[in-house]
């Protein structure tokens, strides 16, 4: 068993409608330092694996494919954990 | 001739499309369920609104791996009429055939209402009924229709003339003050570059009858028939 | 998990001594646990069910009453109407995005475990003073929560009703309706027929959300309240919308003997009211219920709420195709269990037998409690209360308070969140007339559908206010055109174990089984939901109304907006000069008193008759019936929908003007129709006794009242339309 | 300035039917190892500050007030920069 996270981000340049919402209700209770916001996907997904390169390989290629929009959005791999069982 | 409205799990505008096409404009339509992989003896196809897989992840993004859609991308590719609204405009993204993302709308709230739009050309198999710049009203109804595509895209999509719809005021005014969702350039419905595949936001089949509020719908159903009608 | 006590799961001592006696011995843990969820006022309605037996349940239009997961009325051609309201206000105080949202997904299970098609929902809203910041919370998260189920679901939500009282703060109300249409030879009832039939689980995995959400939801709200927070449970409509389609499909090729919904107290409910209609007994092994945690227990597997779960019991010979659907659905459906003949309810976990109750004991074994309803003194303080010698108010300023009350300002904000035209019926959508007209295809005819209730009235006076409720109803109805058919009702008190509210409960419902009967709209299903409570007391009692009706020509309907300039503008129902429970009283003087407006059913019953009638006769170009703000008020939003104003003489000298403008008496409308139709309205409103006044004419921009040549009120409707279109944005900006 | 991410998932046992359908998705797609996919939100917030204990309980507060419902959610606040400037 394995597990992974894999982070998903608008592009930058992208509008974050709901990242400005969330910054504008931030100023609102005031918490007054924040500067930006940006809100992505942080997906985990555990596999039945014990092979990092492969694993790696493949959670890339299902980001590719469907967790990420590459129109808009980037994607970073990491593998967390890693169980021998 | 023969439309398809493909059924996707979560599609719910299916039968809203079927019944227009069969009790409106009187045109023969099947239903297309997802898990076929061949299409045949079609002429246009619709992927209708929804939720197919209950948006999860991003709208459109499950359903667009679903088995039928290599059949779709081939029956475009050989220049069939493929009209996707709604969540099926989003499917179209998602598979590539249409370019550009959705986001939410800027308001992060589903907005359900009727909206003006501006028919940018007349010259196509979707708004030959209608008058080059003609106002029309369509309702709207979804919560990720702020449309997206990076500078380059944009350009390209004006220059080619794909930009369908617009929205607009009353008279026409395509002002950000008439955008409903944020979207890029006031864009409410684009076509690829050949001008066969349309997405479109707004939902022409709920003002195709005059019980309904309006009619000015019924003209993008009624210029597919009149396209095919002439080219067949 | 710590294990809770009988008194912890909400029973009383006098019940665990029945159980003792029922049972013969001790209960175990599982046995405990069954018993307290079906014990619980949420399923077995131990304090309503005495008050409930007073309401008319029969009609000619009645094809199923009160006793099913909803009700059904006869529309003609052999189709028929499923609908029922139900409350989740306890889980949507909690998590009013999820809480919301699992009450639609609840409600609309209701409906098409009856075999019908959901054709669209309605919601009744009640939250506190929208000033308050966790009120706008509460707001938002609701009507969101709402607005993806349904939306998602692809069902029109078209209509529903959004009030603001402090007596709601802490703890709002959020019911939701769900009408349905179905081939009369196609309804399903939640029957176990023979003995060895298997039942079946399908939809959603078990998982530990929601254990004893059923008893939570019959005790007050409580600052601990928020640490049983870990029941709250979340939707998947998705799942949801698979399970309609499938369960549509099992009923159209008639696969299944009986169909039961899982909702509160989940499998334990489901399966023991399945197996109580005929005397039968059940056997259910928990081992085999798919689970979405590791280490479940018997006790979590047959109390869990998990939501978009369905129990179907097929017929003989049918499992297979039955699996063939859900399979093409994408849906996993697993025999848990069999129908016998021993009255008892077996659970096994795998062999072992782990529990073992009568059936019969879970269902009419619930204790009743009948109780002594004591008027409170509150009551005739506000009778008696002396309204005459407030100041009265300038009226132009009134209107634009009033408008700006988020009681009667525009909901745009929040309809325009619910898709409320897929499905492509809606003829009348939201904030279009008094009630949502939907078409049904292949016929010239369409549905009429409303909720109502106004507390406020129902407060000063239950027992008005309860027939108030079913006659706003009724009249909302008929002012699209459309004949009242039948009712559902959701009751929201407070805790029945005091005496003031339980005098409030009998009142409103004597007075609302008065109304039903006199005006032919029996109750046919209905939801109760008491200890609506926080330590600031009651919510005021809530007797909510929905209501649907039959229109035979849609193309004869009616909307509320202003069409034509010189059109004669006519008041149907007496001139009442009186202000008690008005928002007026409330918006202008901060005062929530008074000796309410009485109610007279043979007037209002006439009334409906000729509404009915005038409207088929195509007479009228718009009607809106007098509720909230009054006279004043209903003027007021037909010309903002028609963006259109009119003039108004005053004829009666000498009188306060806020008393008949303001007055929210019962039993009245304005309508708008041609000058030339006058003598046909005239001579109606004879032969069915209605009084009618003719007001003034459509016309100009502005809404004016002028007293003997002098304007005394003067405003543009886009001023009108400003303040009550932005009201609610505004707050929630 | 400083960068902080915020990761907001699902409390244990709280249905995650996004994640569901993600996971159903990925074995049709023939990713026959993913064994479960949990999906929650990867917040990223820029703040006008230096001091890092006080920047996380600034974090800790929004989190708890706006960016996670504490009803279905946890949340993991983390410092990843710190800018000087
Ligand atoms: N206030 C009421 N008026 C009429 N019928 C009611 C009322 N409250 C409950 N009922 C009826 O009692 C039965 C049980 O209701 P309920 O427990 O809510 O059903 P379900 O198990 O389907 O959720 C239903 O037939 C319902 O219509
Ligand atoms: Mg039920």
């Amino acid at each position: 068993m394995l597990k992974a996270n894999i982070y998903v981000t608008l592009k930058n340049g992208v509008l974050d409608p709901q990242g400005e919402a969330v910054k504008k209700s931030l100023k609102i209770l005031d918490f007054g330092q924040v500067n930006q916001v940006r809100i992505g996907k942080f997906i985990e997904v555990w596999l039945e694996s014990r092979d990092q390169a492969a694993a790696i390989k493949e959670l890339e290629e299902m980001s590719d494919k469907l967790l990420a929009n590459p129109v808009i959005e980037d994607y970073r791999v990491e593998i967390v954990e890693v169980n021998q069982s | 001739m023969r439309f398809g409205v493909v059924v996707f799990p979560g599609s719910n505008c299916d039968r809203d499309c079927y019944h227009v096409i069969k009790e409106v404009m009187e045109e023969p339509v099947e239903y297309i369920w997802h898990k076929e992989k061949s299409l045949s003896g079609f002429d246009a196809l619709i992927l209708p609104g929804g939720f197919s897989y209950g948006d999860y992840l991003r709208t459109g993004a499950i359903a667009r791996f679903s088995p039928i859609m290599p059949a779709v991308m081939d029956f475009a590719q050989a220049g069939g009429l493929v009209l996707g609204i709604c969540n099926g405009f989003q499917i179209l993204l998602e598979a590539g055939l249409l370019p550009g993302a959705m986001l939410r709308n800027s308001s992060l709230k589903f907005i359900c209402q009727p909206v003006f739009l501006k028919i940018q050309r007349n010259d196509t198999p979707f708004s030959n009924k209608f008058k080059s710049m003609q106002v029309v009203k369509i309702p709207i109804a979804h919560g990720e229709g702020n449309y997206y595509c990076d500078p380059r895209t944009l350009q390209e999509m004006k220059d080619n003339g794909q930009i369908l719809f617009t929205y607009c005021s009353a008279d026409g005014e395509e002002t950000m003050e008439y955008n409903p969702n944020g979207s890029l350039a006031n864009i409410a419905g684009i076509m690829n570059g050949k001008g066969n595949v349309l997405g479109m936001m707004p939902h022409p089949e709920r003002y195709s009858e005059d019980i309904l509020g309006g009619r000015d719908g019924f003209n993008i159903f009624a210029s597919m028939i009149n396209w095919l009608k002439g080219v067949g | 998990m710590k294990e809770l006590t009988y008194k912890e799961m909400g029973l009383l001592e006098e019940e665990y001594e029945q159980i003792l006696g029922i049972l013969g011995r001790k209960p175990n843990y599982l046995e405990l646990g069954m018993f307290s969820v079906m014990w619980s006022e949420h399923c077995g309605y131990k304090n309503s069910r005495p008050l409930l037996k007073n309401f008319p349940t029969e009609g000619p239009q009645v094809i199923q009453g009160p006793g099913e997961n909803a009700g059904v009325v006869d529309i003609g051609d052999g189709q028929a109407l499923v609908f029922k309201i139900e409350s989740h206000n306890h889980p949507s105080a909690i998590e009013p995005y999820q809480g919301a949202a699992t009450g639609i997904g609840g409600i609309v299970r209701d409906i098409f475990t009856m075999g019908a098609r959901p054709i669209a929902c309605l919601n009744s809203l009640r939250f506190g003073s929208l000033e308050d910041e966790r009120v706008k919370e509460l707001l938002a998260g609701v009507v969101s929560g709402i607005a993806d189920y349904g939306n998602c679901l692809g069902i029109p939500t078209v209509g529903g009703e959004v009030y603001f009282n402090r007596a709601y703060q802490g703890n709002p109300l959020v019911n939701a309706m769900c009408v349905g249409l179905v081939n009369t030879q196609e309804i399903a009832y939640a029957t176990a027929s023979e003995i060895g039939r298997p039942l079946m689980l399908v939809g959603a995995k078990t998982g530990r959300d929601g254990i004893h959400g059923a008893t939570f939801a019959s005790e007050g709200l409580s600052s601990a309240s928020a640490q049983k927070r870990p029941s709250v449970q979340v939707g998947d409509p998705f799942m949801e919308k698979l399970l309609i389609e499938a369960c549509l499909e099992l009923i159209k090729e008639d696969l299944v003997a009986g169909m039961q919904d899982l909702g509160a107290a989940g499998l334990t409910s489901s399966i023991a009211e399945a197996a109580s209609k005929k005397e039968r007994g059940v056997k259910v092994d928990v081992s085999r219920v798919p689970r979405r945690e590791a280490g479940m227990t018997p006790y979590e597997v047959m109390l869990s709420e998990s939501q978009e779960r369905m129990l179907i019991i097929p017929r003989a010979g049918k499992e297979g195709r039955i699996a063939e659907i859900f399979d093409k659905w994408g849906l996993d459906a697993t025999l848990i269990g069999e129908v016998t003949g021993d009255g008892l309810f077996k659970v096994y976990d795998g062999d072992v037998l782990v529990g073992e109750v009568p059936v019969a004991a879970l269902t009419e074994g619930c204790p009743v409690y009948v109780r002594e309803g004591l008027e409170p003194s509150y009551y005739e303080e506000c009778r008696n209360s002396n309204l005459e010698e407030l100041l009265e108010y300038d009226t132009g300023e009134a209107i634009k308070l009033l408008l700006a009350s988020p009681n009667i300002a525009s909901k745009h904000w929040v309809y325009s969140q619910y898709d409320h035209q897929v499905m492509i019926n809606t003829v009348l959508v939201p904030g279009e007339a008094d009630a949502a007209v939907l078409r049904i295809k292949g016929s010239q005819k369409g549905v009429a559908l409303t909720t109502d209730c106004n507390a406020r009235m129902v407060y000063l006076d239950p027992y008005q206010g309860g027939m108030m409720a079913v006659c706003e109803a009724a009249r909302n109805l008929a002012c699209v055109g459309a004949r009242p058919l039948a009712l559902t009702n959701c009751l929201n008190f407070g805790s029945p174990e005091n005496p003031h509210i339980y005098w409030q409960m009998q009142e409103a419902i004597r007075g609302m089984a008065e109304a039903a009967r006199k005006l032919g709209t029996p109750v046919v299903s209905g939801n109760v939901s008491l200890y609506n409570e926080t330590a600031a007391g009651a919510i005021f009692p809530t007797p909510v109304v929905g209501m649907v009706g039959l229109i035979k020509n849609i193309e004869h309907r009616c909307g509320m907006a202003l069409q034509d300039e010189g059109d004669l503008l006519v008041l149907l129902g007496p001139i009442r000069e009186e202000l008690g429970g008005s928002e007026y009283l409330q918006v202008c003087y901060g005062l929530e008193t008074g000796r309410v407006p009485q109610v007279d059913l043979q007037a209002e019953s006439r009334l409906i008759e000729l509404l009915i009638s005038l409207i088929d006769a195509r007479l009228l170009k718009s009607c809106h019936d007098i509720s909230e703000g009054g006279l004043a008020i209903a003027l007021a939003e037909s010309a903002i929908k028609g963006k259109k104003g009119f003039r108004i003489k005053w004829e009666w000298r000498g009188k306060r003007k806020d008393q008949i403008l303001f007055s929210e008496a019962p039993g009245r409308v304005v309508v708008s129709l041609n000058e030339e139709d006058l003598a046909s309205l005239s001579s109606l409103a004879t032969q069915y006794e209605v009084e009618f006044h003719i007001l003034g004419r459509v016309g100009s921009e502005r809404m004016i009242l002028e007293e003997e040549g002098i304007e005394c009120v003067n405003l543009a409707i886009q001023d009108m339309t400003r303040i009550w279109g932005e009201a609610i944005e505004c707050h929630m900006k």
